[in-house]
């Protein structure tokens, strides 16, 4: 069953949202697409803020949204929670009571909704902001204290916007690690619709990925599937890189062929549960088949060149599938290179990847 | 009229429509003049006065705010051009049938009067100490036209206004002589302004008001004659 | 660091100061200043300057409740109509006072539709008294809070009430935490003007509730009954009633009504 | 879609309409109709409704010219004593409207500090013209523009302020095009109070101006009048009030005045 | 001489700005810093919004700011042009009316200032969205309107906070050449202040970096020096890339010591001007020095190995100095493949760099 089902057609001044996608229960949707292309206006479809002219919303089997029915079940009453691209904390509130302010409206009490409130803080490393008001924080101050806030309601359906943006090299990946473990979290999780421009955070928060431009959907599917083959250019500048799925080990990951392939593993990465490595196109490097490694590379496995095409300034190969882990591959080389080994479809070659260039993600059993 | 020279008439607001009446048919009179009237409370229009305001008639429903004018040095030789006295009013039909002062002191009954500070509430007292009866009002009125209104619309039992008032309001509200009344009768003053730049006009006017013509709009109104 | 203000708008702004102050002043000048204390403490004055603060205080809490409602209800709804119904509000603005004053009798009086309702049922009578004084003054101050707090809504836009919605608040919730707070520094103003509106009602107060010493006669009343006596003592009485009011505005007024909110964080 | 409003707010709401409508409902019903059209079409009521808009009028954008520099100065000045600026633009809130009436023509009559300066200098003679009509209107009325416009510049914070003066803009144009668009919707009800309370003046009108007819006499100063004659005729003129008052309102109120924006991009 | 000067002491509640830097003329300085380390701040007090509670700040020779001799200049007389973390347009006025404000305010006519404000919105590719009003923007189209209001001012002191944040993939890049046109546009060019959280915007903009923490200043210098050899933890989770200046040329960079490194030139290198060639040091892969190099990868360069040490889970080599180009640069690799290679100091290899993982970006001539 589909946690969510959405179907949308909205109009706003000269731009045309037209829209339909399933959310499969528990899992998480990313949106991606250019500056724009209706994200935004997605979410506030689904928060209730926005009223399609057409179409419907059905959550966990309750309509939330039917133009034809004339349903459109207020904000509130949808168990959603949502952190729009603008923070918008309550001025007149502390920073604890914005995050309680969720808890405290689905009824808790105040000492409890602080409590949980103090939680979120933590979790969002935020807890000694606890007494400030919002015109006091920094700019990445009160995005983590709106992320806070969003999720201390535990919602059923959770709408992020842009969630890591104004954050820092190290409260990015935190923020990061904690929404995976809030949409993970076994049981609990609640449905998710994550909008950003970094294909990092598809890859490790969602399952399915749509791609938006100009308010339709251009691209649409399992996020792996979409960001490793992307069909439409725009697609392919945010992504485009290799993916390898199996299981993951210390030091990188195992194929379901059983091959090993060496990297670095992200932080919530565990061990034996099923995780996928990342690596750019740029980062193959291509040798002779029958060359030696005597280097510090740690990948390397033999395939044979399906296609070469221009690629920008770049020559994009593509390898065949043979089994092993470097079939279906992409590498982007430099003509000069091209030339120098004469590759064409058909050679045989040795693909040879830096462990330092391969990041380990975690993926959903689902995925 | 428009034309002609404005003559600014500074009269109390219970003159309205007598001096209303009365300033048209003196224009027909007088077509070199304009009768302009300045409607307000009596003492408003003596503090106006004092202040250099450009009267050229003051006619004040009572004697004393006259003299401050008359102090001030703005009036002289005022006369007296109508005199009013005090009546019970009582809802049309007099339901609660008032026959005298004495009835109204009777518990039970709603009574308005005015304040003592302004002239009708003056008249009031003195009509009260006369008749040897002692009312507790619901409410001392600011002016005379608050009591009417209070038993016009029924509010009050009875009310103390003054004779014009209630030929004013006749149909609305009946009256009842008061035979005390003349222990407080209420003289109206009118004089020609110092200093007008209209002199000879507003005495004409003032004479004009002491006439017959006076005699007969004001008596129509149901003023006295002094 | 605020804002500057232009030093073009000191002159306007300094030639209203005095179209407000200078007339007090002429006022204060022409005060018999010695025989004040006196004037001011006569007890009929002392317990005018009380019903006048009681009633104000009590109407303007009656215009809070009832207005700051309205208001949201007027700014919030898009039912068709609600346009007829802000220029409805403003009626007892435009009324001329004494007229208002009869509205209210021909309602509530003895013989009017509720008023005889109340009577007949109940035994009430509201004319004659403080009651009546109450309801006069909110009559005619109510809408100086509804017109300023519904500019004030519409001007701030909604987009917190909204966000608060998505977190699961209810209308009411919303109402309490999030729209009332919000407004609290046009609620001040609103308040103030509802109040000093109520504290100087004359016209309403005396049709309506009568004028009896301690009862209905408020310090406006008693104002009006002195300048027809003794204008020296009716401008003492004022200058007292001036005084009180500056001082119970610009004490109680609270602090938190005094504030603004900076815009949300970040945007320094 | 906007925020919704609890229905519980209704029940308040509801309950203040009443309280303004169904008194001026009473008032109509116990108009006599059938005389109305010859008591509203009498030329002195014409002369005196003509009279009192362009009066009002007139004060009101005197209101604006003076008000809104003064309510910017007392919202964004932080010199000491400025609380105590904003305690005194109360003043003639509070001041029984006669006695304000009198301290005007303290000032400005010919024995007037300022009067008899204007007199001896400039022959000109203020008292008992229109344009003492309109200053007695505008020194009522304008509090409550500067009252209402402050309470809106203090709640809306003065960002997009700070933003115009990053962009070179010095205060002055940071005043026209940024501050005073942004107070639209405010400076909107702050017209509309200020509008009504100038038509419907009449205490310090009728002691600073007077009553003469085509001059002085406004609408309200005839309606009490005519009360002294015949109260019913002074109803249905003030019903004329009324209906002309909403209509300028209704109709004249700019539409720009009525909008709100929403809050910067992005945030939807 | 000096275009700015300046030093700041600044309280605000518990957080305490202690600053002092300069910028020399017609240059760059880019602030890094973790959430809440007193970036924006420091903007604040440069733009006039904010008045340091000590410290001075000085522009052209113009005081601006001198807190011990009473000076404060209005933000409006300061020239300088604000891009605040908060797009925060006027919410009353179009799009293009909002990108003219500066103009007008200024003094040119309404036809001088429009055409301004059409040609800088062509510049951010909005100019399609001149005629709306800010409410019908979307978050990233918002940024790109507020971008071109703070450059239309012509300003003499340019301030940037997060000018690329709420970007798509493509507009990103786009408005950062942008910014570098304007920031190097020949003679005119304003002295600027950019806050970001990307190395690459420091590097491609800027010549100086500054990086803050808790309102102190951790590192300052040229931003290659500091970028490339980070002192500080955050630094180098940042930052930590591998830089080799010299010439650009069509496909990569002539080095001073005339040897090619070939790489991917970003779309505004101008063959012949100063660039510097920029990778990770994860993208070095180490070979032994006799390993002939026979695959894809163009850059190999003899080095010998000066220090090994670990790096997180990795380890972290340098390389000492022969003249050749892979002098001085890092390596990480896995310790298994240490091992293998039996890397130690003193060790003779060979570097291997794919092309693919070499950008090759401008540098201003100051820096
Ligand atoms: N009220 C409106 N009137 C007209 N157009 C609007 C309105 N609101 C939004 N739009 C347009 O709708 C489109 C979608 O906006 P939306 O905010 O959903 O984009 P987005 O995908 O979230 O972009 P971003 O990445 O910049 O946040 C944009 O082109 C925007 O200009
Ligand atoms: N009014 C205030 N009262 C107390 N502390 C404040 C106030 N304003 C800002 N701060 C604090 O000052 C510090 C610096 O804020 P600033 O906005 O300069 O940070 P920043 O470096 O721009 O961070 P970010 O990357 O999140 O935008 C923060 O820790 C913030 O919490
Ligand atoms: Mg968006
Ligand atoms: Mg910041």
């Amino acid at each position: 069953m589909n946690a969510v089902h959405a179907e949308l057609v909205l109009r706003q001044g000269d731009f045309r949202l037209d829209v339909a996608f399933d959310i499969p229960a528990g899992s998480v949707l990313a949106i991606l697409g250019p500056n724009g292309s209706g994200k935004s206006t997605v979410l506030g479809c689904l928060a209730g803020l926005l009223s399609p002219d057409r179409g419907s919303i059905v959550v966990d089997g309750r309509a939330l949204t039917d133009v034809h029915r004339r349903v459109l079940v207020p904000p509130e009453a949808r168990k959603v929670g949502l952190l729009a691209q603008d923070p918008l904390l309550f001025p007149h509130l502390s920073v604890l009571d914005n995050v309680a302010f969720a808890p405290r409206s689905l009824g808790a009490s105040r000492a409890v909704a602080r409590e949980r409130a103090v939680r979120w803080l933590s979790e969002v490393d935020a807890e000694d902001l606890a007494g400030r008001r919002p015109a006091q924080l920094s700019g990445g101050q009160a995005q983590r204290v709106a992320v806070a806030r969003a999720l201390a309601g535990d919602p059923g359906l959770l709408l992020l916007d842009e969630p890591l943006a104004a954050l820092d090299v190290d409260a990015a990946p935190a923020i990061r690690g904690l929404l995976r473990r809030v949409l993970r979290s076994p049981g609990a999780a609640p449905a998710a619709v994550l909008v950003t421009h970094d294909p990092l955070d598809a890859l490790s928060l969602a399952d399915q990925v749509v791609v938006l431009a100009e308010g339709r959907i251009v691209e649409q599917g399992a996020t792996r599937d979409v960001l490793s083959a992307p069909r439409t250019p725009f697609t392919a500048r945010i992504a485009g890189v290799n993916l390898v799925g199996g299981i993951a080990t210390a030091g990188g990951l195992r194929t379901e062929g059983g091959e090993v392939i060496s990297g670095l593993p992200a932080d919530d990465v565990v061990v034996g549960e099923p995780a996928v490595a990342v690596f750019a196109p740029a980062a193959v490097a291509v040798y002779p088949a029958g060359a030696a490694v005597t280097g510090s590379p740690r990948n390397a496995a033999k395939a044979t060149v399906a296609t070469v095409a221009p690629h920008g300034d770049l020559v994009r190969l593509h390898t065949g599938g043979d089994g092993q882990w470097a079939a279906g591959l992409t590498a982007d080389l430099t003509p000069a290179a091209v030339a120098e080994l004469a590759l064409e479809p058909g050679s045989e070659v040795r693909l040879v990847v830096k462990t330092t260039m391969v990041r380990v993600h975690p993926v959903r059993s689902a995925g | 009229g428009d034309r002609g020279v404005p003559l600014n008439v500074f009269a109390a607001a219970s003159l309205a429509e007598s001096f209303g009446a009365l300033g048209r048919r003196f224009e027909q009179d007088n077509s070199d003049v304009d009768v302009r009237l300045n409607l307000a409370g009596s003492a408003t229009l003596a503090q106006q006065i004092v202040e250099g305001a450009p009267a050229d008639v003051f006619a004040s429903a009572n004697e004393s705010t006259m003299e401050t004018v008359v102090a001030a040095g703005r009036a002289a030789r005022p006369a007296v051009f109508a005199t009013n006295s005090l009546t019970i009013v009582v809802p049309a039909g007099n339901p609660r049938d008032v026959r005298s002062l004495a009835d109204l002191t009777g518990a039970g009954l709603t009574v308005v009067v005015c304040a003592p500070e302004v002239p009708c509430g003056t008249a009031t007292e003195q009509v009260e100490r006369s008749a040897g009866a002692e009312l507790t009002p619901a409410s001392e009125e600011q002016d005379v036209k608050a009591v009417l209104n209070k038993v016009v619309a029924g509010e009050a039992d009875a009310g103390l206004v003054y004779v014009t008032d209630a030929t004013a309001a006749a149909g609305k509200v009946d009256s009842v002589a008061i035979t005390e009344a003349a222990a407080a009768v209420n003289s109206y003053p009118i004089a020609a302004v110092e200093g007008s730049a209209q002199a000879e006009a507003a005495r004409r006017f003032v004479d004009f008001v002491l006439g017959s013509a006076g005699r007969e709009e004001l008596g129509r109104a149901g003023f006295g004659t002094p | 660091m605020r804002a500057g203000v232009p030093r073009v708008l000191w002159i306007p702004a300094v030639l209203a100061l005095a179209l407000v102050l200078l007339p007090v002043a002429g006022l204060v000048v022409r005060t018999d200043l010695a025989r004040l204390p006196r004037l001011i403490a006569a007890p009929a004055a002392l317990r005018a300057l009380e019903l006048s603060l009681t009633t104000a205080a009590m109407s303007t809490v009656a215009c809070v409740l009832l207005g700051v409602p309205l208001a949201v209800v007027l700014a919030r709804t898009r039912v068709r109509g609600v346009r007829v119904l802000r220029a409805v509000v403003l009626l007892p603005l435009v009324l001329p006072p004494v007229v208002g004053g009869l509205a209210l009798l021909y309602l509530l009086g003895r013989n009017g539709f509720l008023g005889y309702v109340l009577d007949v049922t109940a035994g009430v009578r509201v004319p004659f008294t403080t009651a009546a004084v109450v309801i006069a003054q909110t009559f005619v101050a109510m809408p100086f809070l509804v017109v300023s707090l519904e500019g004030a809504l519409r001007g701030g836009g909604d987009s917190y009430e909204r966000v608060a919605a998505t977190l699961g608040a209810r209308p009411w919730t919303v109402f309490r935490r999030v729209t009332v707070p919000l407004l609290l520094p046009a609620l001040g103003s609103g308040v103030v003007l509802s109040f000093a509106r109520a504290l100087g009602e004359f016209g309403a107060t005396i049709t309506f509730a009568g004028s009896l010493e301690g009862v209905t006669r408020t310090l406006p009343l008693e104002v009006y009954a002195q300048s027809q006596a003794d204008v020296d003592s009716a401008i003492a009485l004022s200058l007292l009633l001036i005084v009180v009011a500056v001082l119970v505005i610009a004490i109680a007024r609270p602090r938190a009504l005094e504030g603004a909110y900076a815009s949300g964080g970040g945007g320094r």
